[in-house]
């Protein structure tokens, strides 16, 4: 990769990047002249022509047209939309004609974080875990509105649809940690509805696999917790200084432990451990009051390790403990 | 502007003829026209593009409109278009009663489909066969009609149409409350136009009968009649599509 | 000429006559002030929306708000601004004058398609008012189903404001057919009425399907009648179909009058025969053309059919070459003229620079494999600000700067405007070019907060947007502050020289009936070399 | 002025109407016997037909400027744009992904109080149906 890629583009990951930017280069250098021919001819001319002080008005020349100039004009910019169409369909096939041989990961999108379910069983939220050098098949659908998957260095985007499937590839040549962004308006969180790719070398991703999250079985439960806080997107909606997002702050809730919650419908409840649990199990059932009903329910996406890790966690939260 | 020679009280002081204006005011209205055309023309798209998705439900849904009615419908507004060109022929010959005849013609017929109309939706909404999400038709009358089992076997194996021992009801294809949300907003929309056209009549009939309009100048009955043939012609297609499916 | 006291500005008097006035210059003003009014308005959104964006945290906006405002600022701009001003102020005030016409075609007409989008813009006033709306101004479904701000209202303010801009369109097709004075062919029309009419053409074709779009999407929130909402059966797909139906021509509406104000300023301040008459006025039919084929090319990561994809990417291009044709012969219209830099020209040599950048970048997102990664980023952004703002809105400027003496009667501290027109072209490339790179890297439009990675660029971008704010500020009170009374000047001038018939042929201000006396053509719109006229600023 | 404009004689008028009555005639008499897919290409042309019938002789494109036949002309292709540009993707997708050619689920979830039944209307399995992605809807 040359500086000037290196300085517009975020890293090549996929197997298809490099021939994207180079198409983008081509269309760049093109228009580069282009757009020089239009500037340079407009400068030159407006300044040879200009109209000086002590001139004279006078009749110009009636010239105004010129056959080989017009043509000219249909010409080259046909050559060069006939050398781009070509180019641009040619990688574009290569996009979207998965190889056979893919692993096949399903991404749910919900309004606002993504969960990722592996061949295997595993799943993951907002962070997906592939083997580098593997072509790997996403499908796409969301439970809500319109989200669009989009991971910056694999050039791959797909908008995510309800109700219906889409599909993308990528292979991953260079492991490493990427962001991925939702790239389709989705409403108050979308633009915190970021997640993270993870490419592994094969060899780790076996472990990985093979381990799916064990590993934080000794953390201490405060800790795992606050893992779980940004893992498991509940910062996407719940902050922890105090400020509402579209969910309460859990130092509020942290604050009101043992006092009452008052709901959209007037009854009331007190914050303990199981109106926490109930709250993160099935949210529709009491609303807060000044709140919508719009938290997904975590019914099966955490164990109950996890939900007392979370509890934990909420439990250690005081003014001073901002993170 | 030196317009005022002898020009003609209906000369707008901006055109320099009464052939002018005639002229610019039906390109104005075939101008209105295509706008009407692409404006329906969104709608036989979504008619288009679901019915080649759901080809059996379309069929299926379609047994449930009622062709008598929407052929009445047809008839009386292939009418009406007679009367509304008479009408335009009447005054260019300067027969002012006869024009006149002829619209309260034209409206009498638009009054007779808009009442036929009615009562097609009031049964529909009387079913429950209602667009989107209002939708609530648990199935045909011919449960109740038939009670001969063989029949019902025909209906069901001609039709595609599944019944329910224990509810002693028909259920049909899916999404039929996507036909009924097409069906009624491109027949509600006709039918906006047909009272827009009844509104427009009824004002050509008072400027005919005070003899605004005459056989130099009958402008607005030419471009109201064109507006009548369009609601017309949208008819046409209107009823093979919905009713005539076969 | 004649009785110099009697100007559609001052005859008849009172307010009444303004509100109730068939006058199409009149109208015309009438849509000047309401356009400019909007577009403050969406101004102080997009400077508010900088503020948000110059770091990466909610530090000055909450989500929401910042959502409500882009959605605003986007509707705001292209459907109360863009979309109705250009044809709305310049094409009503200048068609029959450059036609040689008393009115336009239905004067009733005109008059109540500016009170329809008046009617639009209460709506508009009211959401604004209340709460704003937060579906981003391409109301995507099954988001604009669902969400729970007003989009009734924003729907049912674009529904009006669309059959305002259909009436509109209507009449200067009945216009330019029917209205034109004797001798005045085809050809010897000035390209400002070619790029109306064919901005009219497209208005009529496509806006009735977004007006219908917007009923479907009305009924599908009252109703859920199943078209457009998957949990009602129906493809959200098909809903982008729909808009872009209607919202692809659109951006040729909106830039096909710059077009058209662009061609008559360069040959105007070259003193110079337009190069490429036919060419020009072709290509402007031909793009109004091409530019119904190509509307997926906002839906390329939509998952619509690859058949699709390659279509559309295909056709894409083909709306480049007839634009290239115009840039090319606008550029050697000014060959051995006698090119002056006055305040329009500069806009319309910025405008040959930023609006190139603008088309060439569209080239890079009609190219399937690149949209991919540059669809819904900060890249799409530049593009389209390069070719509205740099392109539309520039021209625009400089239109205002050519017809105000036109339309007034006054002159404008040239010196003043030539400073704003420079600041205008810094500040916008330095708002929006950095934009590009943003894109490129993977910025996501859309966004209130954002990964700091980006945020030097940002805040960039944010320190210009203040700059060309008050660029544009400059320009626009300069040409109002020259609305004085100590300002007037004599009614026959003709400050640039101009040879079409509104500067020939009537006075400035015009007389309220257009032309004294009947117009008779004596020379071409652009027969510089046959004709001269003398520039000529008497007070 | 040329105030001469073309009237139209009544027989023509009458003529017109009477080829209405009768295609209508025709098309519901079409529609009865099974002509699987041809039966919508003869309903339309007939349609087609009516159509063109009361656009020539009672709206007078045949005698107006030419002008207002080549509007409506105009709006047809502009159409047909619109219809066959979108078929293009709705009847091409998934043509190589086959994933995204069907919705997830059939039907709405406006119907998850009445039976399930699949593509013909019959019943699915009773223990399938709470079918995995029926979500439920207000
Ligand atoms: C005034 C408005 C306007 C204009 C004129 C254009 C002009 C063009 N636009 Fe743009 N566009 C928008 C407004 C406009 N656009 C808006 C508002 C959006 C975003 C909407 C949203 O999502 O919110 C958008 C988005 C948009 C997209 C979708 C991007 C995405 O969301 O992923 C695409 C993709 O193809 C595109 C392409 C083009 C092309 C090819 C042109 C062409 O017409 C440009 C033609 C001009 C030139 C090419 C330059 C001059 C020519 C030469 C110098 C000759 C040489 C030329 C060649 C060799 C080709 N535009
Ligand atoms: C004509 C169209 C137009 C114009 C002119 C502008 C002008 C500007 N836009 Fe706009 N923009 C859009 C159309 C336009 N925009 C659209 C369609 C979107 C997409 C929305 C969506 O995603 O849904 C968008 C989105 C958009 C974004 C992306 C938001 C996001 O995706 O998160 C940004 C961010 O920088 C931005 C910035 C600006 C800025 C800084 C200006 C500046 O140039 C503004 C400068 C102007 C002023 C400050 C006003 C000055 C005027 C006067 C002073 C007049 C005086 C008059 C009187 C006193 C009577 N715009
Ligand atoms: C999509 C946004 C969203 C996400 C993601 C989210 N929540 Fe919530 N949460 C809300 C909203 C909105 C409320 C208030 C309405 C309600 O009670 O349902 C809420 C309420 C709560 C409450 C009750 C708080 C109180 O003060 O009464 C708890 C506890 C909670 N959430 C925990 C979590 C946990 C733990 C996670 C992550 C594992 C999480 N939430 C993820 C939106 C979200
Ligand atoms: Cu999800 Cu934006
Ligand atoms: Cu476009």
């Amino acid at each position: 990769m040359d500086r000037l890629t290196e300085y517009l583009f975020p890293k090549q990951v996929s197997s298809f990047a490099h021939d994207i930017d180079n198409l983008f280069f081509f269309i760049f250098y093109a228009s580069v002249v282009l757009f020089l021919i239009v500037v340079i001819g407009m400068m030159y001319l407006a300044i040879k022509y200009r109209f000086k002080k002590g001139d004279e008005v006078r009749l110009t020349s009636s010239l105004d047209h010129n056959t080989f100039l017009e043509v000219l004009f249909f010409v080259i910019p046909l050559i060069l939309v006939t050398i781009t169409f070509v180019w641009g369909i040619r990688s574009y096939l290569n996009m979207v004609i998965v190889p056979d041989d893919a692993i096949e990961i399903k991404v749910t999108g919900q309004s606002w974080f993504w969960t990722f379910d592996y061949p295997e069983g595993g799943s993951t939220l907002n962070e997906l875990v592939v083997p580098v050098e593997t072509p790997i098949k996403i499908v796409l659908s969301s439970t809500d509105v319109l989200h669009s998957f989009y991971i910056p260095v694999m050039r791959a985007k797909m908008d995510v649809l309800p109700n219906r499937y889409n599909v993308m590839w990528f292979d991953a040549n260079q492991a490493g940690e990427y962001e991925i962004f939702c790239t389709e308006y989705c409403g108050t969180g979308h633009s915190n509805m970021n997640a993270k790719v993870i490419v592994m070398p094969q060899k780790m991703y076996e472990v990985w696999l093979a381990e799916a999250g064990s590993a934080d079985d000794d953390l201490p439960l405060e800790e795992l917790g606050a893992k779980l806080y940004s893992k498991k997107a509940c910062n996407t909606c719940h902050t922890l200084d105090g400020t509402a997002l579209v969910g309460p702050s859990y130092l509020q809730t942290s604050q009101m432990w043992g006092q009452e919650r008052v709901f959209d419908d007037g009854s009331s409840a007190i914050i303990d451990e199981n109106y926490v649990r109930s709250s993160i199990l099935e949210p529709q059932i009491q609303i807060v009051a000044g709140y919508q009903g719009v938290m997904p329910t975590y019914q099966g996406l955490l164990n109950d390790r996890e939900l007392d890790a979370l509890i934990a966690f909420l439990k250690t939260l005081k003014e001073d403990s901002q993170i | 502007m030196s317009h005022d020679k002898s020009s003609p009280d209906f000369l707008y002081h901006h055109f320099y003829d009464v052939n002018q204006q005639y002229e610019t005011s039906k390109l104005g209205m075939w101008a209105f026209i295509l706008t009407e055309v692409l404006t329906f023309g969104g709608l036989f798209v979504a008619y288009t593009i679901y019915r080649a998705w759901n080809p059996e439900m379309f069929f299926n849904a379609n047994l449930l409109l009622d062709v008598n009615k929407g052929l009445i419908n047809t008839i009386v507004l292939i009418a009406s278009s007679l009367t509304m060109a008479l009408a335009i022929w009447a005054i260019q010959l300067n027969k002012r009663k006869l024009s006149l005849l002829m619209l309260f013609l034209t409206f009498v017929c638009a009054l007779g489909f808009l009442g036929i109309k009615y009562l097609e939706y009031e049964h529909k909404f009387h079913l429950g066969q209602l667009p989107g999400e209002y939708y609530s038709y648990m199935g045909p009358e011919v449960v109740q009609e038939i009670h001969d089992q063989e029949k019902i076997n025909h209906y069901i194996e001609t039709n595609n149409i599944f019944f329910d021992k224990e509810t002693n009801r028909l259920y049909t294809m899916n999404n039929p409350h996507i036909f009924f949300g097409i069906y009624f907003i491109m027949t509600g929309l006709h039918g906006l136009h047909v009272a827009i056209g009844m509104g427009l009549i009824a004002w050509l009939m008072v400027l005919t009968a005070r003899g605004k309009l005459h056989a130099r100048y009958y402008t607005h009955m030419e471009a109201v009649g064109i507006f009548w043939h369009l609601v017309d012609l949208i008819w046409i297609f209107l009823f093979p599509l919905f009713y005539l499916i076969g | 000429m004649g009785d110099t006291n009697q100007n559609y500005l001052t005859h008849p008097k009172g307010i009444m006559s303004w509100l109730l006035t068939l006058d199409h210059k009149r109208i015309g003003l009438m849509y000047l002030f309401g356009g400019l009014f909007f577009f403050f308005v969406g101004g102080l959104l997009a400077l508010g929306m900088r503020a948000e964006l110059a770091a990466p945290g909610n530090d000055f906006v909450s989500n929401d708000t910042y959502n409500s405002m882009y959605t605003l600022h986007g509707a705001i701009m292209i459907f109360l601004f863009i979309i109705p001003a250009i044809p709305g102020a310049l094409g009503n005030i200048l068609l029959p004058l450059m036609l040689g016409a008393k009115d336009v075609a239905f004067p009733r007409l005109n008059l109540f398609s500016f009170y329809l989008y008046s009617i639009g813009a209460i709506f508009f006033i009211y959401v604004l008012l209340s709460g704003g709306v937060d579906t981003g101004w391409t109301f995507y479904t099954p988001y604009s189903t669902t969400s729970n701000t007003n989009v009734m209202s924003t729907t049912m303010g674009i529904f009006i404001i669309g059959f305002s801009s259909i009436l509109t369109g209507l009449n200067f097709i009945a216009t330019v057919h029917k209205m034109r004075t004797p001798g005045l062919t085809w050809y010897k029309l000035p390209l400002f009425v070619w790029a109306l009419y064919g901005t009219s053409l497209v208005q009529i074709t496509a806006t009735p399907v977004i007006a219908i779009t917007m009923v479907l999407l009305m009924l599908e929130r009252l109703l859920g009648i199943g078209i457009f909402d998957p949990a009602m059966g129906g493809d959200p797909v098909l809903f982008q179909h729909f808009f872009w139906f209607y919202s692809h021509p659109a951006v040729y509406i909106m830039i096909l009058p710059a077009f058209g104000i662009i061609s008559e300023i360069i040959p105007v301040h070259s003193r110079k025969k337009v190069w490429g008459y036919k060419f020009i006025a072709y290509s402007t039919l031909s793009i109004a053309f091409i530019g119904f084929l190509v509307w997926g090319h906002h839906m390329f990561t939509s998952g619509q059919s690859v058949l699709s994809q390659i279509v559309f990417s295909f056709i894409t291009y083909f709306v480049g070459i007839p634009t290239g044709v115009k840039i090319f012969s606008w550029m050697l219209t000014m060959y051995k003229g006698q090119v002056s830099f006055t305040p329009p020209m500069l806009y319309a040599l910025s405008f040959l620079f930023l609006f190139t950048i603008g088309g060439l970048t569209g080239i890079f997102l009609g190219a399937v494999a690149l949209d991919i990664h540059l669809h819904d980023t900060y890249f799409v952004v530049a593009h389209f600000h390069y070719v509205m703002q740099g392109g539309t809105i520039v021209a625009f400027l400089g239109g205002l700067h050519h017809w105000w003496p036109k339309s007034f009667g006054t002159m404008y501290n040239q010196t003043i405007a030539n400073i704003a027109a420079i600041g205008v072209f810094i500040a916008f490339n330095g708002t929006f070019f950095p934009q590009f790179l943003l894109g490129l890297r993977g910025m996501p439009r859309r966004y209130a907060t954002y990964d700091p990675q980006f945020v030097e660029v940002h805040s960039y971008s944010t320190f210009w947007s203040g700059i060309l704010g008050i660029s544009i500020f400059i320009g626009v009170m300069n040409l109002l502050w020259s609305l004085r009374k100590s300002n007037k000047l004599d009614p026959g001038t003709n400050p640039w020289g101009a040879l079409t018939m509104e500067w020939t042929h009537t006075s400035s201000p015009p007389h309220p009936h257009n032309f004294e006396e009947e117009p008779v053509l004596t020379h071409g719109p652009y027969d510089y070399d046959k004709v001269i006229v003398k520039p000529t600023f008497k007070k | 002025m040329s105030e001469e404009h073309h009237i139209t004689p009544l027989k023509t008028y009458l003529v017109v109407a009477t080829a209405l009555f009768f295609l209508t005639a025709v098309t519901v008499w079409a529609s009865y016997i099974d002509l699987g897919s041809f039966n919508i290409v003869l309903a339309l042309l007939i349609a087609g037909t009516k159509a063109g019938v009361v656009a020539t002789f009672f709206m007078h494109l045949l005698w107006d400027d030419k002008k207002n036949a080549t509007i409506f002309v105009g709006s047809l292709m502009f159409l047909s744009i619109f219809i066959i540009i979108t078929l293009t993707d709705t009847e091409f997708r998934g043509a190589v992904n086959p994933e995204i050619k069907d919705p997830i689920n059939k039907r709405a979830a406006l119907y998850s109080t009445l039976p399930l039944t699949d593509d013909h209307g019959y019943p699915l399995d009773k223990e399938n149906n709470h079918h995995e992605g029926d979500k439920d809807h207000h």
